[in-house]
């Protein structure tokens, strides 16, 4: 994998890694009081990250039936103890998926995928090998519940050009399927969707994904060049805020204080 | 009526070479490894492996060459990566897959569970998956007639026998699960027949002064099979923590390929699970870690 | 009501009440080893004497979501506390009625109804007062769900010609419908009747009912007179066997000894 | 979030004179006695209630005339005979009634709680039952297309404010109930304001050593009450036991007619439930033998 950005990124007094930087903008997503849906990985981390600073009464919902944990850093599954943790109610992937996205509760999910394409749909099922063989991925899992039901779906990921192809190779979770009015017409709801990458923000609503916004140090061109298909670019593009110091440091000191999800950087 | 075998009786009586299979636990929480082991044991195989998220034990079954088809929401094991052993056996076509939502997964359960022949979903609506789904037989489009909008009928998933580990069971076959429950409960209540092997076997009417405690009632529990550890090295709350580098160990192995996967195995599954903890863990200082970790987050 | 049959049967050394021989013939409509659905009143004590008696493994299922309690005496309501002692599983009603009922679980359901009609039909909705305008009955509960799902269907009740009419004015529950065939048209399984009176049983399985026994003491000439319909009656009738002691006993000292559901019977 | 509130708050702010109003409990269990008397106090009227079994809260309501419409399973408490101020006013075709099987209403809430426009169910065929749902709306006769046999679809059931009494709830709204819990959590989940009444409430957290023995999470929940013996003269598990005397009495008068039961009411509503508790057990000593008579049952 490579990052089109490499080095830190100065953030107040700390110096904020790329993917630092992803996990703070994906925070900044999340409204005080949501209903959330994450995964483990960064997901996770943006989610701990908000309920830390601006959104402290915003609750996790885990896909195995965990509700409202207080998460323990740092878990690296949806069945992980360290996230069942004082939860509010420990029930079923039925109730999670069923009971609370699909009726409509949870505002915000936050997804990953092998493939996101420029209508925002999700592939995470295979892709073809050079050869024309299939890799074989892990499979919807939760993704197409939450692209189904949730009002906002949040994808961070880094900005590689086979990550972004104009059109997915299999349609795992819907974004906007083929175009504008094609998830009304599939019987699909309303959808926001961000993607946050280590070059940029794009955005969607019934409509092709377009770039909001660059992270600090990236260009349009960074972006063009690695992406699979040609992006619109919104006429004024915002500059992805730097993280202040506090959540450089709860990033480091209270939600990954182990690195799990962060190799790149060695603890002091 | 008293249902306790042990896991050779249970895996023997209950498991038939091309039975659809429902596989208890998700990633590296409470999988019915012991049960698994003994399917393997006996080799049991043509298995069709049906689950929310498959993991460990079915990429284990697949390893050594006992499923044929698999239906699931996933195969993998989150931060340690995909099922390797099923990967390739699916990239070679060896082993068939129906792919699922995991919503989808547990509505299909839940139509078993309840008796019906199906369920709705709002999920799955305009995506390749339904497609395949429908193609597959087990999904059909429909429109809800009170809105004329669009949405999917997923036919019952009913097990032939259902595999799943658990805290607790009183010899009746009351089950008691700490932590979530995945899919488990309606995959139980939808199969044929269920093992459920446990940390501990109680007597009868052991939950009797609550039950509302009892995550399985006895009407759905066909053998009972005790079995402490059952689920190493994936975790049972709140008794023990999955033990990471047994799981890095095998998904080292079996990123290395199936043979690697296969001799590992072989060394490993010793003649009972008891032998096989033996053979991981001699001193049992491992499984009193793990212990001790969980109770530090609990 | 009035009953055909008013005096104390000679049981062994025991006089049986006409309506204690309801319920010990009640009983021995249990199988050992079947899964009972039961409300209160007279099937609940003819499920408990059976337990008590022949069949030791069979269970209860009661539709507020109580499954296989060990019953106190003697309880008055489907959540009345005497009847969730002891149980498998505190549940639903869902649990009960969809995932045991429906499920196919539930061998033997007891049921009652203000009519009961020629092909077994049950009605508990309303029926018409002689002007024409309708008592309001309680509905059907869980009758419907029972009648639909079940494989044997028994209703314990007085022998009253108002009871058994021709046909049901309203159907709420489905014994055989309109006639043969009719119950696998409409989308039912396979069932079996057996309605036990003061007077006889009356069996049906994809028929009219079938008078299959009089009561000790019973005629012909009294169930003929007593039914709104012209039973056809099975060519060698057989006499329902009286209670033994030892069920009288256990009706009496253990399974209602407060003469709940027996007010016409004084405690020595 | 802090949802604890007065009876009469509570009330005021979420039960809306027309509402659709899911009435927890069943038959002499857990009715929401002390909320209801609220209802009664504000006068809030042209409900439609919903529930599976409805008893004495309904009757209540309706003989104070505020009760348009009901849809249920049964109107009655059992061995204490029918409701008789529901049967008048539905023979007087003041109340209308939507009739269903317990499964079917169970059904139409399971909907509601899983975000579906309907559940299907085998229930109901062939009678006038389906007939009558099939007329008002709520049910349509459909084929499973695996095996062309008819079923039902039922509409999802979504009420406007569910009102449940439970043994505990925490301020959070975590809400546990001991014994069976009838229709009333898929009834919580589907409704778009949930009120807990509760014996005892508790701080926050209060259950978070043993998640699952939370019955409703508190994502469900909008307002909670402290009442204790707020289902009285209904019994709460493992609490009291149910008031016989009490329902005795109401049903007499309810034979007697609708004057009398209207006279009851207004002597003893009170001006909170309290003060109602006060004016039917001025020394408490009914509650006491309540409990105790519990504390034998269990």
């Amino acid at each position: 994998m490579s990052s089109a950005v490499d080095g830190p990124v100065r953030g107040g007094d700390a110096a904020a890694l790329p993917r630092e930087l992803l996990v703070v903008e994906g925070a900044r997503q999340i409204r005080d009081g949501d209903l959330v849906i994450v995964g483990t990985g960064l997901p996770l981390l943006a989610a701990t990250l908000a309920q830390k600073t601006h959104a402290p009464e915003a609750k996790l919902v885990i896909e195995s039936g965990v509700m409202f944990p207080k998460v323990v850093p740092t878990p690296v599954s949806v069945v992980d103890p360290r996230l069942m943790h004082g939860a509010s109610r420990h029930g079923s992937l039925f109730e999670a998926l069923g009971g609370l996205v699909q009726r409509g509760l949870v505002r915000t999910g936050f997804l990953g995928g092998a493939q996101v394409d420029e209508y925002a749909n999700i592939n995470s099922t295979w892709v073809p090998r050079p050869d024309g063989s299939q890799v074989r991925l892990p499979g919807s899992g939760g993704a197409n519940d939450i692209a189904s039901h949730c009002e906002q779906v949040v994808i961070l990921t880094n900005h590689e050009k086979r990550r972004f192809p104009a059109r997915c190779d299999y349609i795992t979770s819907p974004g906007f399927l083929g175009g504008p009015g094609e998830r009304a017409k599939a019987g699909l709801g309303r959808l926001r969707v961000k993607v946050v990458t280590d070059l940029c923000v794009m955005e969607a609503e019934d409509s092709a994904l377009v770039v909001t916004a660059l992270m600090p140090g990236a260009t349009a061109e960074a972006v063009l060049s690695n992406t699979g298909f040609i992006p619109k670019f919104r006429e004024s593009l915002d500059i992805v805020a730097l993280p202040d110091p506090e959540e450089i440091r709860l990033l480091r000191e209270e939600i990954d204080p182990a690195c799990v999800y962060f190799p790149e950087r060695t603890r002091p | 009526m008293h249902k306790l075998l042990t896991a050779t009786e249970a895996v023997a009586r209950y498991v038939e070479p091309g039975a659809v299979v429902g596989m208890g636990g998700q990633n590296i929480n409470r999988c019915p490894m012991a049960l698994v082991h003994e399917v393997i044991r006996q080799e049991i195989g043509q298995l069709t492996v049906v689950g929310c998220n498959l993991s460990l034990p079915l990429d284990m079954l697949v390893a050594c060459g006992l499923v044929a088809r698999t239906e699931q929401g996933t195969g993998n094991l989150e931060r340690y990566g995909t099922l390797f052993a099923w990967r390739r056996a699916v990239e070679r076509g060896e082993v068939s897959v129906g792919d699922h939502s995991h919503l989808a997964m547990a509505t299909r359960f839940a139509a078993g569970a309840l008796g019906l022949p199906y369920l709705p979903t709002r999920s799955l609506l305009g995506t390749d998956l339904l497609e395949d789904l429908v193609t597959a037989g087990v999904a059909v489009e429909a429109v809800d007639p009170w809105s004329n909008r669009p949405l999917v009928l997923l036919k019952a998933m009913t097990p032939d026998v259902a595999l799943i580990h658990a805290n607790r069971v009183d010899v009746s076959g009351n089950v008691v699960i700490e932590g979530v429950t995945s899919h488990e409960v309606d995959m139980v209540r939808a199969a044929r027949v269920t093992i459920v092997s446990a940390e501990e076997v109680l007597p009868a009417g052991s939950f009797a002064d609550r039950p509302e405690q009892v995550t399985i009632p006895e009407a759905y529990v066909t053998a009972v099979v005790a079995q402490p550890f059952g689920a190493f090295p994936t975790s049972v709350y709140r008794a023990y923590d999955f033990a990471e580098p047994e799981v890095k160990e095998y998904q080292a192995l079996g990123r290395a390929g199936d043979d690697e996967l296969q001799a590992w195995i072989a060394a490993n599954l010793g003649d009972s699970f008891e032998d096989h903890l033996k053979i991981r863990d001699a001193s049992g200082a491992m499984r009193e870690a793990l212990v001790a970790q969980m109770g530090r987050l609990v």
